[in-house]
């Protein structure tokens, strides 16, 4: 395994230049990188927040276990992955995934399986805060999200 | 052994862990669902339908057939929505 | 057509990050966004630069419509592609694309797409500057590019 | 008419552009890529192989049967390797 995946979970922000460009800084071998932000969306103003719960320790280790598969199936020069937890206003950060490579096509493979795998693999649960101060309900895992991961196998 | 729960199987037990001492016959992660169910209302909410029920075992997910055998920490949780 | 692509066809550097917070700020309705970036690599230390060389007007028009494309294809919030011409050094970004939509799936193939479009379409071409002084040929179209904008149709 | 050329086109030619008045019988852009290569050894070198040349007529792509019709700008180019 030639590169050694960046992975934090934490509550804070965090700056995507700085988290892009510590990937690619001081390299010359790079050709491509892909990034994925996740935002959390208002659903046309009716959410106010939302609260992720998740497991400390086996977030990190299982998003870990996400990154290797992806450093073991792709030639990936670069790898980071963040994710928050605790309450995340719309318009704020959720997720990031950036990947480098000195081809595209496995810079953009290996985003999209990454992100396909955290969301049905990392331990995290998202609660929603409804816009009118009602406590909403936990989100509930999607199908689409299922047969996302099953693309990979 | 240390038994962790999150989000709504969290919520509907009213505990984020405990310690319990496994009684006989309790061998896998469905047996314990099932035995813990019987220890009252609030278990029997979170554990009533345990096909919904994600489980990890020292912090890796498992299937509800796996084996407790030297396993520190369970923990229960719906399946998983970050990301 | 929902989203007005920001399109541009430049000389200078650009600031990946101030181009990514453009697609977002002070938006709520968008839940991913997904960048790609396309680097100059230095071939094992042996290419001192590549020299791009462009159609001016037909480049910006080309974009245009490759773009106009993706945002008939999947339902996008925002994008943007920005490519530079003339004389480009290892590390140097060449080419961005920045894709914004609501769930991450049309984020990422949008951005995929226009990538392998914007390849075998936009007319740009690069000429290799030897690190030896040598000034190197014309970078030959690859197969491997062809192919990949074949998928899309 | 205006005809542009690109890169090892336009090295090989020795012009980026040039203003030409068609002669009769020259209809498509196979048919002026034909004539061209007739006007001397540059041109001969860009055009021998009109397979590997891509077409575009007032900027927009076009194959090498498109008829020039009332077209005011023709270009010649290798295969795109911008991205």
């Amino acid at each position: 395994m030639a590169v050694s995946p960046t992975i934090r979970v934490q509550e804070a922000p965090f700056d995507i230049r700085a988290e892009s460009e510590k990937l690619t800084a001081g390299r010359t071998d790079i050709g491509g990188v892909v990034t994925f932000t996740g935002l959390c969306r208002d659903e046309a103003g009716t959410l106010a927040a939302l609260e992720l719960e998740h497991y400390p320790g086996m977030a990190e280790g299982e998003i870990a276990r996400v990154a290797a598969a992806a450093t073991e199936r792709w030639p990936l020069l670069g790898l980071t992955v963040i994710h928050r937890y605790g309450r995340i206003a719309p318009g704020e950060p959720i997720v990031f995934v950036a990947t480098a490579s000195e081809h595209r096509r496995a810079a953009f493979e290996a985003a999209d399986f990454l992100m396909d795998y955290l969301k049905t693999r990392a331990p995290f649960w998202k609660k929603e805060h409804a816009a009118d101060g009602v406590e909403g309900g936990w989100v509930e895992a999607k199908a689409v999200d299922d047969a996302a991961a099953e693309r990979w196998k | 052994m240390k038994i962790r729960y999150f989000a709504w199987v969290r919520e509907r037990t009213g505990l984020a862990e405990e310690d319990v001492d496994l009684p006989a016959g309790v061998e896998t992660a469905s047996d314990l669902m099932r035995w813990l169910s019987g220890r009252g209302e609030n278990y029997e909410m979170a554990f009533g339908e345990p096909d919904h029920i994600r489980i990890a075992f020292d912090q890796v997910h498992v299937t509800a057939d796996a084996r407790l055998g030297e396993v520190d920490e369970v923990a229960f949780f719906p399946p998983m929505t970050g990301g």
